[in-house]
């Protein structure tokens, strides 16, 4: 599905996937880390791969797979030289930073967050949760 | 209904901010524009009231980020309260709990700032 | 939730309604029957009511009743002046027409159609799709 | 996979069109382009092949609807196979069951035309 690469979009983007997440039956409250989880790989894309620009599309993929849900971003912009590792709340806030956490917030909301470059000029963020397993019984563990 | 409205009430001297439905990065400048407001004024103590949010996104915590050390400085803090469901969650993820006091409700946050 | 009245947006729209609809438990045939009746309207605000022009929005709101899934497409845009009252495929065609189907199509696949003035200026496009009954025992119908 | 592609055919003197995708009105252009040719080439004997469009909106069905008698004013016809589903549906539902010819097969609708 091709989508706006703009903020606008960010809700109805949200809705779809968090639907998409409810349908594939995990509970409402994962479907709504999902939902932000790709809220967050869509501002990245309008943001620092197309830096804002207009005119550029993303384009949206549920893969619902045995083990997980697979959602893809695909887009046309810059890939991110490199991520940050991991954030340091309290630096960023005497820096008086209002950004550098979106990419965090997905890798804590996600099983599985990786940035593509699936040919020239095309990448593709790649965001999976797993499903929830059944735990299998485990020997003696019962008190 | 938009996607975000955001009223400011006063409870004392405390400013209460009570955002309603969502914040992403399209909604953000509302909720900013209303927290720059208050920091420029010097009205420095001040209540986020998350009880009518749906979902925040990061770019609606950066903004408590990047404003918070600001309001300290002047003698005031950013407090939060009444978070539910995934706010409150993703507030943890992200280790917001270390970085900004929470509250139950909105009445323990304004008297953490002590009358004046 | 707010959308760009864009056509560029349709497919999410779709999506997002497509399963809004799955999830109030109409069937799958059924919930692509709403989506395309939404995308109908969503159409007729962008190219109609906003005449083309970019950075209007649309606000879409699902709601779902005890009778009946109500969708409702809130403008700012131009009310219409009179819609059609059916269509004659067959004049169009001669006309060389490729439009004038958007109207009767939300018709034909939605229980209730009509466009509202709620206020000055803010006009709104109001779906329902009726659920499905289990139908009541009619005595003696047995056979 | 973009939202819709349009590939063209020929099958002896049929232009044989596979819309992929689905049809709506930011992506009827791409639909109404192909047919706009064909028709302007002289190339007015059409079979569209429905079996993969996941639906079609009003915009689609304008566009045969604006072309069908310039088809048929040149000799020839736009003709209609393999609908599945809503697109089947929805075709039935505006009444091109009575404007337009369908077939089971995209091998039916181009023997309709007849050998040349
Ligand atoms: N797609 C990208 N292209 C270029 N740089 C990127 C990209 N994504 C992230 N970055 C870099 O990583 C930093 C952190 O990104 P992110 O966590 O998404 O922060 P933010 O929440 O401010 O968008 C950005 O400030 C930017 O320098
Ligand atoms: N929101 C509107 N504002 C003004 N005119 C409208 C509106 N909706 C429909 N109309 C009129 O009704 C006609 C038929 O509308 P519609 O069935 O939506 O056709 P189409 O499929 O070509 O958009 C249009 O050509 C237009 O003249």
């Amino acid at each position: 599905m091709d989508v706006p690469a703009t903020c606008e979009c960010l809700s109805l983007v949200h809705e779809a996937t968090r639907r998409a997440a409810l349908a594939e039956d995990f509970d409402p409250a994962v479907a709504d880390e999902i939902a932000v989880a790709v809220s967050e790989a869509m501002t990245n894309v309008v943001e620092h791969a197309y830096r804002g620009e207009p005119g550029h599309a993303v384009r949206l993929r549920f893969r619902p797979g045995p083990e997980a849900l697979r959602i893809e971003l695909e887009h046309r912009g810059a890939a991110p030289k490199s991520l940050p590792a991991g954030v340091d709340l309290g630096r960023l806030a005497r820096e008086r930073r209002r950004g550098g956490l979106g990419v965090h917030l997905m890798r804590r909301l996600m099983d599985h967050v990786v940035h593509e470059e699936l040919a020239a000029g095309v990448c593709c963020w790649v965001l999976e949760r797993n499903r929830p397993r059944s735990r299998p019984p485990s020997p003696g563990s019962e008190s | 209904m938009p996607d975000l409205q955001v009223a400011t009430r006063r409870a004392a001297d405390v400013a209460v901010v009570e955002p309603k439905g969502f914040i992403n990065a399209h909604t953000v400048a509302e909720f900013e524009g209303v927290l720059n407001e208050l920091v420029e004024a010097g009205d420095v103590r001040i209540v986020i009231s998350g009880a009518h949010l749906s979902y925040v996104a990061s770019a609606g915590f950066g903004a408590i980020m990047g404003l918070i050390e600001e309001a300290r400085a002047g003698g005031g803090d950013i407090r939060v309260a009444a978070l539910t469901g995934t706010v409150a969650h993703i507030f943890r993820v992200l280790g917001f709990d270390r970085l900004c006091r929470t509250f139950e409700t909105e009445e323990e946050a304004v008297l953490s700032f002590g009358g004046s």
